[in-house]
């Protein structure tokens, strides 16, 4: 069947061209470690359930949006899984998990499309696929939470030019620097991604919304979420997916595994009764959406100390970082910006909280790190959070002009009136309203 | 004939319904509209409180034959009103009807009502 | 930085009050028994679907209620998270899983805050920490479930204090007479939770119902779904999770594992099937609520049953069980109480089918426990669902007229009428009507 | 207790009637294989993700029809789960792997009611109840997945007894020729079931659509999605769930579990881009559904291909089945003929790519059966596919017309207008209009 | 000129829609409401059957010149009707219109309509 | 007094409802409603164009005293066209009304507007 060939021959010769070994056909694997089938399967699982925190953001952000903009919001995540997913297999390993160049930046041409581990196994006993897959998530779910800072104002096209840039020149030098062997591997404790993930989304989000501008109409016109059901589902869905998120940020199936999960758990709990709490007392009356926010802000403070403080710990981080939280958010409706779904109020919030929080209940289990005492500890943390908030706000600031000037990212009034839904995207979120 | 339009607060539904067919006027079509008011129906929003400025309401429309449309509008005016007259409690329109039809039956005018 | 030491104290301080040995830190771990990391994965896995079920269980119960309290509704089984996730760990497990005092209660002040077991591991090669995670999430939809029976009229901070009230004083000593290691443990056969959790939750729904009396309304004016696609997706989520709830109650991931986890599929299958054949022969049309109430009677059923009975006795618990439930509603209908979303229908009434029904249908594995003969057996689970009956019942009613004469738990005709949403929460569900 | 005595005996005697030896009771477990929890785990975890795709794909479908109907296409899915759930559990097992007859189809009486495997381990080191169950999942999903092709016009009535007689002699034949031991056994590469689930439900789903003819008002009439928002949750399930679907198809926790989860991703990633970047192309407009159709292209061509390419060609196959689905979707415009939910477009076809396709991308690890070369091997692909759409065509053509002529499949004018929620349930799927 | 309102069942929205585009009628409003009638449309609820007090319905507005009315309301009554008219078909009101605007141009009247 | 109802496009709500405060109009009631337009509000479905039969539009119901009712009827004009008029702007109904009463204090008449 001659005709098939050339497709067959086009596609050697791409791999050529990216100068990709055939690795995987002639490997050796006899000398690698041995696959430990139970931890294999807990990051099998991790990686779906942090895939599920996608679409649980989706519906979270979704459900928060006005209906005229309902699917234009929820997109945001759902095109962060099909660019990012398709960038990270590509480069996007390769940078954050590559050979260190400098201690900022990895990179090994044969970890391009993940092409050298396709059949490697690591010392952890879980092949190196798994691994790429489950931080994959990671990569996929930072630029999706920025989204909310500019929900409702921002071109699809503009947005997703954004997320690429954004992932390739601000998540995978962080995620070196402080996972990947860079220069602040094994100094800041960040155990799931307070500072690469929670803060640097939540500064990037602050900037962009800072730089765009407010919503067509805010604050004067009242904007209510359109389903909070779908709020209330999305909350579930990112509780459940966090369990992955951190427990599986052990990379193991067993204590720390364990560990992580129940400080997980403390501390989302704790932050809902906490801000629940709260609202009882400010207004007598406890919303539901107060009672999500919680749940967030505790699943956030918790991020960067899951596997490193015990129950007591986990408690007060959670109930300490909703009032902080809640607080921020108030702080922004005085200063009168908009920062559409609360990313900075919660995630860079509730980030600093818990990575500058963690230091006072360490479980002081992992050893040598923790040698030269807690303040020394204590300023690691505040590295670790400096960087990643100055970092990503000077290169989203950078981004977010270039790109609005170039292909456009603030969407205009009219655009914003008319729904993005409509648009953008030629569509309708509910066609209820359609009486055929 | 006459169509009476009433726009009252969506909590009251249940009992206008019930004195309006007490008073054995047992037709009505209802729905839902929003409307600019005075009053704020508040809602919180992380700890902010949003007044909206459409606040949902609910609408009726009753045609009645004339002898009827004093008893339609006071039984309203008693069931709508929330503890003596609040702000946001409504309004009652009344329009004149040139002709009714009942589609089943084809009759017309006032046995149509 | 001395300025953050106080919050440090503080805490010292706090552990110190609550006679908490800073255990994990010094522990001995050399002589524990080895980690199963498999068994671990699954047990992780089993806890994170059972989290799953409470979103679930709001969904399901969600769309069930009318429009304007569809948020009241789900928040009952949101807040049964933040509250039940609280206390859980700080005391339930101790009350659960302490030392036995008299057979009734378990109780070691080394369990307040899961301290003693922050690095331990269990015979069955988990940490104990996640055991305890496993049974915090019954813990937690244990409650939740109640609230179903008295949906559309209750006020949220009575409702508050109720569940944890309920949760120590009905549900901790009930879990630890039948598994914890209390008079009837290894006694009774109660798989995943029939007496402990179905039984116990659908007595109180049904006492509490009935103290609380009828919705204003009920039975006159018709109260339609607001949404029965929630419900669907709440059902099928449920499904999802009771394999976690069913196969992970076997602390395995063995043979047992998957015998109950094949049961619960069965039943549940056998369920649905049932209820809209029933339908269909009654009523000429099988109804899609129908489809998923039978999907939870086999579940409800099968629950007690699991690990012990094989492929025909659960499709024949599954399938009988619909009926019964069915019946058993449309009893309520002519008896004119208003359990509103059918707690004692489904969870009571298929609770019971399980416990007795299972006695006809063991596969004997077990060994030991079976050596008196079936009937001894049967007498034993008569005792097992008739002390969770009358015991959840009687400290139930106690409970709800404590409350209801203190703080208050009916809520008023007026915000009955309003809605709970708008009432107790400020909110409402659907954005969808106001236009802008 | 004698009065219970009867039941007890009645399942005795239908047990003795089915000629079910009490296979667990006696049986000895000595000589088996040991179980493995790991990988025991990952397929009970692989088994619960898959069932998580039928309320994912009854959202999905859902979303998609009209309000009217919203409930009754959900019901196409629940009913599967219903009814296959049993079915399966009574005969399928038995006539997919039961010992061969001919090559054409399992048979094994000892295999009824899964009662020789109760207490069975697999070489795999898994319980056999996890692969029966596992297995049983796709039995279910396969039949749900035509119904979207004749939505919104088919009696639920005559559409449970299609699924029920469609699984027994379409599916088990398939499953059994390519996966259970039949005459292609081996032969043909279909890791997970592109011929054998998308193929024979996308050529069903063509037959059906056009032996019933098109809705009423089709073309003509608009017919509008109710609900996106859930049509992208249920692709985000959908997704979650492929990740067991495919990589639970190793029947392992190891290396080629870890690729087939990798080419999943990457597969799903690409087609959804693809898919948003082609009508950029053309419409200037990027639309939500097109984004979740592209995923679902994508999920589909991989399926065939998971554990046995590598990222390129995952990434590749993906890239292409997007534009080819929207090619095939656009000519079921031009011809006219109303295949409701594009069932053939999006299985059929991107089920065909994935099949044919992946032949130019193998990995080339499972030796021997390359031996032959590969334009051997893509014959064999030929023919498995060719199978697949010839004998699923044909018996669902004979079964369409049997059915519609007996108890009637096609939903009268009549109903269709008042819709099937109406109609055929007795249920509206949203309250939110009744103002009460 | 008149306004026509129809309140119909919903599901003879289409065929109405239909047989007024026949009839030359080309513009219309359409919006949900629900009525007090006296039919049940019944639902199920496990197992128990639910008449519903306020029973789903389409409201059909139309702008007609005097000329068109009887057309208007007799094309309403016939494709309304199920099978001859049963009850909950629903009725038909016309009201006077003092005045209608086009708002793309500003046009008046009775070329406005 | 006379009852404006006018059906406008969703999008041009908020500044309707702007233009009409800023003209000294506080009163309204919005409802959704679909119309049978001219006009196309195409959406993409799979790569095909699908023009709704129905397009969402808005309805305003304002109740004004005569002497107000041009200044309404100007006001919408103005604010509901997109960009000098389109096809689709909709369109706006001057309806007579007998009597109008206030819920809260039983005011009627002009007085109650
Ligand atoms: N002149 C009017 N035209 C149209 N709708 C009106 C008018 N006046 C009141 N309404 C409707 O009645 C509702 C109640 O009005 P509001 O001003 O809050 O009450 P009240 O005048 O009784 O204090 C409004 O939300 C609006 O929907
Ligand atoms: N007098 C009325 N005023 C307002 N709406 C009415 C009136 N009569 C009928 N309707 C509307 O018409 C619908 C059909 O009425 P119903 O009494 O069921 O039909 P019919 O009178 O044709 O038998 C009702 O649901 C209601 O919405
Ligand atoms: N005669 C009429 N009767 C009822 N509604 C009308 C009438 N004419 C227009 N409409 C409403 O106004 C909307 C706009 O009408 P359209 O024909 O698109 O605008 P225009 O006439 O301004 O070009 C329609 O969708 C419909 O809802």
């Amino acid at each position: 069947m001659p005709r098939l060939r050339p497709v067959f021959t086009a596609t050697a010769a791409l791999t050529a061209l990216l100068g990709l070994a055939p690795a995987a056909l002639g490997q050796d694997t006899a000398a690698q470690p041995a696959i430990d089938t139970g931890t294999t399967a807990w990051m099998l699982v991790s990686t779906t359930l942090v895939l599920l925190m996608i679409p649980g953001l989706a519906l979270f952000y979704g459900g928060l949006a006005r209906t005229k903009n309902v699917l234009g919001t929820m997109m945001h995540s759902f095109a962060a899984m099909a660019i990012i997913g398709v960038s990270w297999v590509i480069v996007g390993y390769a940078m954050c998990f590559g050979t260190s160049v400098s201690g900022v930046i990895g990179w090994d041409s044969g970890l391009l499309f993940l092409n050298k581990i396709d059949g490697t196994v690591s010392d952890a006993g879980i092949p190196d696929l798994v691994f790429a897959m489950f931080q994959g998530k990671f990569a996929i779910i930072t630029p999706a939470l920025i989204a909310g800072a500019f929900a409702e104002r921002v071109r699809f096209r503009g947005y997703c030019i954004f997320i690429l840039l954004w992932s390739l020149l601000v998540y995978c030098p962080l995620c070196h620097i402080i996972w990947g062997g860079g220069f602040l591997t094994g100094k800041a404790i960040d155990f799931a991604g307070g500072s690469v993930i929670h803060i640097s989304a939540g500064f990037a989000g602050l900037v962009a919304a800072l730089y765009l501008g407010a919503r067509r109409g805010y604050p004067r016109t009242a904007m209510h979420p359109n389903n909070l059901t779908m709020t209330l589902l999305g909350a579930g869905l990112l509780w459940v997916g966090w369990f992955g998120f951190n427990a599986g940020s052990s990379v193991a199936s067993g204590l720390v595994t364990a560990q992580a999960l129940t400080a997980t758990q403390a501390a989302a709990a704790a932050g809902a009764l906490s801000w629940i709490l709260l609202e009882a007392m400010v207004h007598k009356k406890a919303t539901s959406l107060g009672l999500v926010s919680g749940i967030l802000a505790g699943l956030v403070a918790i991020t960067p100390a899951a596997g490193d403080v015990a129950v007591p710990g986990a408690l007060i981080l959670g109930f300490i970082a909703s009032p902080l939280c809640y607080g921020a958010i108030l702080l922004k409706g005085k200063l009168g910006y908009d920062d559409t779904l609360d990313v900075f109020g919660l995630h860079g919030v509730a980030g600093i909280v818990g990575g500058i929080g963690l230091t006072f209940f360490l479980r002081d289990m992992r050893g040598s790190i923790f040698t030269e005492g807690w303040n020394t500890q204590l300023w690691y943390q505040v590295e670790g959070i400096l960087l990643s908030a100055v970092y990503s706000s000077t290169v989203t600031l950078i981004l977010v002009v270039l790109i609005d000037k170039t292909v456009g990212l603030r969407l205009s009034d009219r655009d914003q009136e008319a729904g993005m839904d409509h648009a953008l995207h030629g569509e309708h979120g509910y066609g209820l309203i359609h009486v055929n | 004939m006459k169509l009476v339009i009433a726009i009252i607060q969506p909590d009251k539904l249940d009992e206008v319904r019930q004195a309006l067919i007490d008073a054995e006027i047992g037709r009505v079509t209802v729905s839902r509209c929003t409307g600019h008011g005075r009053t704020g129906d508040i809602d919180l929003y992380r700890g902010q409180e949003v007044s909206p400025n459409l606040v949902p309401k609910t609408r009726l429309e009753i045609a009645v034959n004339d002898a009827f449309v004093d008893r339609t509008v006071d039984t309203i005016l008693t069931a709508a009103k929330h503890s003596g007259g609040e702000k946001g409690d409504g309004k009652i329109m009344v329009l004149p009807i040139d002709d009714c039809i009942r589609i089943s039956t084809g009759e017309r005018g006032g046995d149509a009502i």
